[in-house]
């Protein structure tokens, strides 16, 4: 008994602990959102924090007000300065689901954006609907979030994985570039399987001769690739195939140009822009890469009317971290863009009050609005998943002034590599892109 | 006098191994510890090489207190430790095994100490090559004497020296122990029964659950000296 | 004894049950994890009474959440009860497949082997795309015998029925701590031999044990999956597993109740560390563990024991 | 050149990394009885190390010598060794000898996380590269196929440090000493041998080799954060394989991992991930303790 009576005593005290740890209330000039993305392991590098950076440039922008074109020019959220809660998405699944609740509940924030594992993207989507809770996934890219959930309060302002793939064999054909065989090396996990599938999808649909040849999956972070790359050489398939990202992508393509795969096999990267900064002209010439969207780069190139936004945040990023932005700060842009724009205009309709959750997911739903990687709308999946343009293009490095360039890009229209409304993504790829409209 | 245990206690695991064990030996003098098995001898062995810690009591060696010494250190003192079950090293030859203390410690003259065993132990001789992995029990043994001769230059502590030993070899062995008289070495020999050491020993100290219960000249049964 | 121990047993389900009305909704649910978890962990104390250490707990963790998952998306069973029963009945199988097996291992390689078959399950399923691969699967709310509350009410309802496993767990565990396998167990942890001289089988005992920390793992599993939502491979993951065994280290293996405190005290570290210090949290966390290896080298047990001692 | 020749090609390069990794590992747990999940942490340090040194040594001139870059690779570990080393094991290790071994195994799991953040705050989260000293070699052409001089070097490393070890511990005094205290540490004390000296060399043994694991893999991969998480496991499983503490076991299980691997991703690619459990298993099945176990001496 006396155990017990311990015990129970400490229990109650981790109780009352539990209890009074209560939250600052939440304030009506300020919009709290906490931001949840890779600040340790393999990703925090290649994604999680160049995304928190330029999420903290937008937001210093914003909070200042006044400094990003029309129509970004009010202060904030609605005029409410926006505050920021970190968390690391290290850890798995579980902690996210733990951390998201503590999130809402504890800290009570107005909106959650966040994850870039498609793992804790489908854990989060049906506790953020339990809790009612307004979320944004900003970067994940499994497309089964909303094909096989649907979700009120859930939404993703970045293009699902599939356009990457369909992108690449559009490029391939837009370019005409022969394709006898292909071979691939992706990461032994959902993102690497998923992307071959797609890939391998796509290729059946526009190059349906083509000789479908091994394809590899090394562990996740496996870092050697010596015996991978001897199996692709000798396959000499004409194109060899990588979604790998961050140091996969970077230690693949360091042990693979020194023994010459580039030279045998043509290589197209489905996401491979956020190496650059980091490869510089280790980086082979004549690389087909996708940067998951008209980020980084491509977006840089494209000019247009949107580049006023594009060059006033590249700049800025670039001032304050020494590094041009790739694709993960664009994804976070769009998305706080996104959530600044819906958050207005839920404000427009109530007469100017802070938005609680019903009232910002009835914003979103259906949104459209134009970030520095193009026009985002959430065209999909009742409104709540985005589609977007993509780009690809091929590696040259430019001599003179030192730094990667990308030439001979395609850009493809939102509508010609997302799938329409009503239609999964395998459905899609299977049936040969039924309306899909390229120009 | 040269060792001396006052009160010594040694609790494992809650329980109390040694209950105020207490006694004396002298430079040069033989005793033996006699005890049932479990009765503590090997603890008592333990405490004296350091390996076991002291929950009361204390250690003596020439009138300085080394109950906090390190196992380590009370090897360079010269104490040479051979345990009930020999812990030779079986990577190591007949002869590496026992050269070790010396290669280890400065002070002894690792070449005399060899020629020393071997003319105890010619039988060591033919076996030096080997690895002790391949020996016998017995041989074993007796590697495990050589190597407690050639550490223990003041104090040689031998647990159990007979046990488990074919008869010849036991014989053998107590030869050789009886024949250490001459080197002037204070030895403890800890065995459950008397047999092979009673020619050999100066006095025996019986140990019961923990406790000296007699300290006796050996022969002389009816004169139990007080303990202290 | 068996008075007294109803009476606890009693006791802990109202200071639990307590917990359902002051928690806060966050806190609840933090709770109702670590509770779970502490199933699982208190099989590896069962273990340990033996000593040996499962570093592969994950493998009956994540069996049972993927039962629970796989049967509820499959045949559309939703009822708690229902599922507890059918994924405890999977691991209680593997279990005793495995539990023979993994018996004549000691200390280390026990735990090395048992670390093996989790990381095989873990490579399984991460290599099973038709079952979401990685990524995992989402599981809907349970139902309770037909009743089906959401909000605060599902959240108490999961808590509650966490509770109710982990008193009906404690006390089976007490009871087979103090009959005759359990203190066999507890004696061949200090001298296997002089436990086998006396007649008994380490072996037999040490294989109840294990089943019975598989049988465990799987509710534990169960409870977190309906809890979460969601099961990935990652629950068998070594990394998931060393947390399972840092708790019973935490708590130790002479108390039952401290192993739900310090499954409880670990989330609520890690929560705060998360918080506090997004970008070093690891660090932390590895400090804590570090503090109470060294404060508490017998776990939170001896803490009550010792208190205990000085008391009489 | 036939499949089984570049097999067995591949095979080697990936058991000579994975014998580097391990041969450490197997080393501390020998002598300390500690089964060290740092051991990742320190491949992650040496990696950390040698980018960082060998970018020092190309920015101040190297380029005149870039041989010099790999006698900064070895500073590098030698460094992380007598740096890393004696904090770790004269700062927090000595106070766990002779607890349980499976205590043990948390209390590395602890360092391992608290080193995890400590390399993010010293080397932050941006990628490190050090390409130079990996084409340094030139190509190696065997048949159809490209390797990397950088490649075979690897695997000359690898046999150098084996020999090494081997030699240091079975020819020389010192090491026999040091296989006194694998045996029985207790026993050595009261030979007088100096065992916490002999910890601690260890120590700073297995961490060198970790480092040094770490340090000739840098140059062709990018150095990034969670480096060491995917190394323990695998060179848990070459060392459990092996048999805990043996040195030429860590050889026979790197030498079966890698080319079982290399058969593995050549001809039935989807086994990869599994194959390293599949030999631990069946190894385990019929050696409960490895291949090579401490070898005892005979009771009776």
């Amino acid at each position: 008994m006396t155990t017990k009576t311990k015990i129970g005593g400490a229990f109650a005290a981790l109780t009352l602990a539990a209890g009074l740890a209560t939250p600052a209330a939440a304030q009506d000039d300020t919009f709290k959102i906490g931001v949840i993305t890779f600040l340790s392991g393999q990703a925090a590098e290649s994604f999680g924090v160049p995304a928190l950076n330029g999420g903290k440039v937008l937001i210093d922008m914003l909070n200042q007000g006044g400094q990003l074109p029309a129509p970004y020019t009010q202060k904030g959220f609605g005029g409410m300065t926006i505050e920021v809660v970190e968390v690391d998405e290290a850890g798995g699944a579980t902690k996210q689901v733990q951390e998201f609740r503590n999130l809402v509940q504890r800290e009570e924030v107005d909106a959650v954006v966040g994850y870039v594992s498609s793992g804790n993207c489908l854990a989060i989507a049906p506790v953020a609907d339990e809790l009612k809770a307004f979320t944004i996934l900003y970067d994940c890219g499994t497309p089964r979030v909303f094909e096989t959930g649907s979700f009120d309060y859930v939404f993703r302002t970045a293009a699902h994985a599939t356009m990457d793939n369909v992108s690449l064999a559009r490029y391939l054909k837009a370019r005409d570039f022969p394709v006898e065989s292909f071979a691939g090396l992706n990461q032994d996990y959902a993102w690497g399987q998923d992307s071959w599938a797609d890939f391998k999808g796509s290729m059946a649909q526009i190059y349906p001769d083509a000789e479908e040849k091994t394809a590899l999956f090394p562990k996740f972070g496996a870092g050697q690739y010596g015996t991978e790359i001897s199996a692709l050489l000798r396959e000499r398939a004409s194109l060899v195939h990588s979604s790998n990202w961050g140091g996969d992508l970077q230690g693949f393509l360091l042990q693979a140009t020194a023994r010459g795969l580039h030279e045998r096999s043509q290589l197209v990267l489905a996401a491979g822009d956020h190496v650059i900064p980091q490869l510089q002209d280790k980086m082979p010439d004549g690389i087909f890469l996708g940067a998951r969207g008209v980020n980084g780069l491509a977006a840089k190139a494209r000019g247009g009317e949107l580049a006023e936004l594009t060059d006033t945040l590249w700049n800025a990023y670039e001032a304050e971290y020494e590094a041009f932005p790739v694709q993960a700060p664009f994804r976070m842009w769009q998305a706080l863009l996104g959530l600044k724009t819906a958050v207005e205009k839920a404000m427009a309709e109530n007469g100017g009050k802070k938005p609680n959750d019903e009232e910002l997911a009835a914003a979103m739903e259906g949104l459209a609005w134009d970030a520095p990687s193009g026009r985002i709308e959430m065209a999909l999946a009742g409104g709540h998943q985005a589609i977007q343009p993509n780009a690809i293009g091929t590696t040259k490095w430019n001599e003179a002034e030192g730094r990667m360039e990308l030439v001979d890009v395609e850009y493809f229209a939102a509508r010609c590599v997302n799938p329409p409304e009503g239609t999964t993504s395998q459905e899609w790829l299977a049936a040969g892109f039924p309306g899909a409209q390229c120009d | 006098m040269t060792l001396k245990l006052e009160n010594v206690e040694v609790t494992i695991q809650a329980a109390p191994i040694l209950r105020g064990v207490s006694f004396e030996m002298q430079a040069a003098e033989r005793m033996g510890l006699v005890g049932r098995n479990g009765a503590g001898k090997t603890t008592v062995m333990r405490t004296i090489t350091g390996l076991a810690t002291l929950a009361g009591g204390k250690v003596f060696w020439d009138g300085t207190d080394i109950s906090a010494m390190s196992p380590r250190d009370r090897a360079m003192l010269g104490f040479g430790y051979m345990p009930e079950d020999r812990r030779l090293v079986p990577d190591l030859t007949v002869e590496e095994n026992m050269l070790l203390p010396a290669w280890v410690n400065p002070d002894i003259d690792g070449a005399r100490g060899l020629a020393f065993v071997y003319d105890l132990m010619p039988e060591l001789t033919k076996m030096s090559a080997r690895k002790s992995l391949l020996l016998s029990g017995g041989q074993q043994k007796m590697v495990a004497l050589g190597r407690a001769l050639i550490a223990g230059r003041r104090l040689l502590l031998l647990d159990e020296p007979f046990e488990g030993v074919a008869p010849a070899l036991a014989k053998r062995i107590s030869e050789v122990i009886t024949s250490l008289r001459s080197e002037g070495l204070a030895v403890l020999i800890a065995q459950s029964e008397l047999s092979h050491s009673m020619e050999l020993l100066q006095r025996e100290c019986v140990i019961e659950r923990g406790e000296i219960v007699k300290v006796s000249t050996v022969g002389q049964d009816t004169a139990a000296q007080p303990v202290g | 004894m068996t008075r007294s121990l109803t009476l606890s047993a009693a006791a802990a389900f109202v200071l639990l049950a307590l917990g359902a009305l002051v928690l806060p909704d966050w806190a609840m649910f933090l709770f109702a994890m670590a509770l779970a978890k502490g199933l699982v962990c208190l099989g590896i104390v069962g273990m340990m009474r033996g000593g040996l250490v499962s570093f592969g707990q994950g493998l009956y963790y994540c069996l049972g959440a993927y039962t629970a998952t796989l049967v509820a998306n499959t045949f559309g069973v939703s009822d708690i009860f229902l599922l507890t029963v059918l994924s405890t009945g999977v691991c209680l199988a593997v279990g005793l497949a495995f539990g023979p097996l993994l018996a004549s291992y000691r200390g280390i390689f026990f735990a090395m082997l048992s670390l093996a078959l989790s990381m095989v399950l873990y490579g399984s399923l991460s290599k099973m795309s038709f079952i979401g691969g990685t990524d995992g699967l989402n599981i809907a709310a349970p139902t309770f015998l037909g009743w089906a509350p959401e909000g605060r009410a599902l959240q108490t309802a999961l808590y509650l029925y966490v509770a109710v496993m982990v008193v009906i767990a404690g006390t089976l565990m007490r009871i087979y701590f103090d009959s005759e396998q359990g203190l066999i167990a507890l004696a061949a942890r200090d001298n296997e031999l002089r436990v086998e001289y006396l007649g008994a089988s380490v072996r037999n005992v040490n294989t109840y044990s294990y089943v019975f920390g598989a049988v465990l793992g799987g509710i534990g599993g169960t409870i977190a999956v309906l809890a979460l939502g969601h099961v990935d491979p990652e629950f068998a993951f070594w990394t998931t597993s060393g947390e399972f065994v840092f708790v019973a280290i935490l708590a130790g293996y002479l108390s039952v109740p401290s192993v739900f405190v310090a499954a409880i005290i670990l989330e609520m570290v890690r929560s705060f560390s998360n918080l506090y210090f997004p970008n070093t949290w690891q660090l932390a966390l590895g400090i804590f563990l570090l503090i109470v290896i060294v404060v508490l080298p017998d776990g939170l047990g001896s803490l009550v024991r010792r208190r205990k001692g000085d008391a009489t | 050149m036939d499949l089984v020749a570049t097999i067995l090609v591949d095979g080697l390069i990936y058991a000579g990394w994975l014998f580097i990794v391990s041969v450490g590992l197997t080393l501390v747990f020998g002598v300390l009885n500690i089964l060290n999940i740092a051991h990742g942490s320190l491949y992650a340090i040496g990696a950390y190390a040698s980018a960082t040194l060998v970018g020092i040594y190309f920015a101040n001139g190297g380029d005149a010598i870039p041989w010099g870059s790999y006698a900064a690779l070895i500073l590098a570990a030698v460094l992380v060794a007598l740096v890393v080393g004696p904090i770790l094991e004269r700062g927090l290790l000595r106070f766990f000898y002779g607890r349980d071994e499976v205590l043990n195994v948390l209390v590395t799991y602890a360092v391992f996380l608290i080193l995890e953040d400590v390399m993010k705050l010293i080397w932050g989260v941006n990628p490190y590269f050090v390409y130079e000293p990996y084409t340094l070699l030139g190509d190696v052409e065997i048949g159809p196929l490209f390797y990397v001089g950088y490649d075979f070097a690897v695997i000359a490393a690898a046999i150098i440090v084996g020999l090494g070890v081997w030699l240091t511990l079975n020819r020389t005094r010192m090491g026999k000493v040091v296989l006194a205290v694998i045996h029985d540490s207790e026993m050595s004390q009261t030979m007088g041998v100096n065992v916490p000296r002999i910890y601690l060399g260890a120590f700073m043994a297995g961490t060198f080799l970790a480092a040094l694991g770490g340090a000739l893999t840098a140059p062709m991969i990018s150095v990034t954060p969670g480096l060491g998480v995917n190394v323990i496991i695998v060179a848990f499983a070459v060392v459990i394989i092996g048999g805990l503490g043996s040195v030429p076991g860590a050889a026979i299980g790197a030498l079966m991992v890698g080319i079982s691997r290399a058969a593995s991703v050549h001809l039935l690619p989807e086994a990869e991930l599994f194959i390293i459990y599949f030999v631990m298993a069946v190894v385990l099945m019929f050696r409960p303790e490895g291949l090579f176990a401490k070898t005892q001496a005979r009771k009776i």
